[in-house]
């Protein structure tokens, strides 16, 4: 059940491996690590703008909801600003629960959300300049899906 | 009222943050948007397509009918792409 | 592209991070960890047996069949055999690709796989004695859904 | 031929591994088990539950009906608990 919104890196095996070391309830933990790809544009480097307060808060929120939703243990998020380059991480989400079915899905809900309701944006250094990047629907339908009716 | 401007907002706006006091006959985010848009050709081309502005009333995501009062915090900002 | 079959406990953060760092154009690595269980039993420790030849053979397979699926720029499967206790790692499962919603249904895939048709079986230590692990149809089942038309 | 046992299949029968020369009328995976079941208490015991009874032939996971002949290797086990 831990937050961090940070400039720095982190080290995602470390990380895991404390989750992972949380009690003998634990039979299963999920892991995502999002990392900066290099694009066909061949970005240098994007950047990661957020709105600090709002980010905090609406990530507590949602982590209240994944521990709502399913049976966690325990579930970690880390998400990164600021300028980063290809090969670097941006985001760690880490969910363990008595049973794998609960990690995964509440580590997909969790990361499907982060791209679409976190107050984060993201700019790429292209050959071209330096430019927004646009929200892509496929993120949107991912999140969706997990909406309660 | 402070109003915060994140991403492609803050740039054309050319401001990452300012108080303003809000003139008579703004009682929503709609009104807010129309106002903003007035203030110079910056803030319009901020504001110009509405369907991509997101906005957040003391941090809560909200839509644009949603009243606003001095003392509130407003951000505007791009749809996510985060993660 | 690895498989391995041992007793041997492994560090997941450290295969974890090598993954994560095999190209620029992985975008998201996906990883599960399976942890033996205190169940309501209270197991003392349980002891995996598998079929050594045909262990390897199964996986190499199915790790095959997940690349041919998914567009994985990378795969591990680490999966041990003998005893081990409460708290201790049995599986770890990892794959990489430039696209998360990838990463995350070939790790699925590959440990609802392990669960149903990799030649291992498990017996617990019980207050009552030792006894073989009964297969479940919630495994089954999870591995059915991945059944190609 | 070589046969194979795990888990309570090697407990029962009491044999983890064992070179067999087959009788005659023996063809495929069905007849094998039939064989097997009449040699001794603990065999029987290891084969009564036919829909637990998983077989591979040479590595390869398949069903009763698969023929079987000297030379293969064929292992016995009960529905898989990995992972």
């Amino acid at each position: 059940m831990t937050i961090r919104v940070q400039s720095q890196d982190f080290d995602a095996g470390a990380e895991i491996a404390k989750i992972s070391a949380t009690n003998t309830n634990v039979g299963g933990v999920c892991s995502f690590i999002g990392v900066v790809r290099e694009s066909a544009d061949t970005i240098s480097a994007m950047t990661l703008e957020h709105y600090p307060g709002m980010t905090e808060k609406l990530l507590a929120k949602i982590e209240a909801e994944a521990q709502e939703r399913w049976p966690l243990e325990d579930s970690l998020i880390i998400h990164r600003y600021g300028r980063m380059e290809p090969g670097e991480q941006i985001v760690l989400v880490v969910t363990a629960s008595a049973h794998r079915k609960a990690a995964f899905e509440a580590c997909e809900f969790l990361i499907d959300w982060l791209k679409t309701k976190a107050p984060f944006w993201k700019s790429e250094e292209t050959a071209e300049g330096t430019k927004w990047v646009e929200a892509k629907a496929s993120d949107d339908q991912a999140a969706d899906k997990w909406s309660e009716k | 009222m402070k109003i915060l401007y994140f991403a492609h907002f803050r740039e054309k706006a050319n401001v990452a943050e300012e108080e303003v006091e809000l003139p008579d006959g703004i009682s929503d985010v709609n009104s807010l948007i129309d106002w903003l848009e007035s203030r110079s050709d910056g803030y319009a081309d901020a504001f110009a397509d509405r369907d991509h502005i997101r906005v957040a009333v003391n941090q809560e995501h909200v839509d644009f009918d949603t009243l606003v009062k001095m003392g509130d915090e407003v951000a505007f900002f791009p749809p996510m792409t985060g993660g």
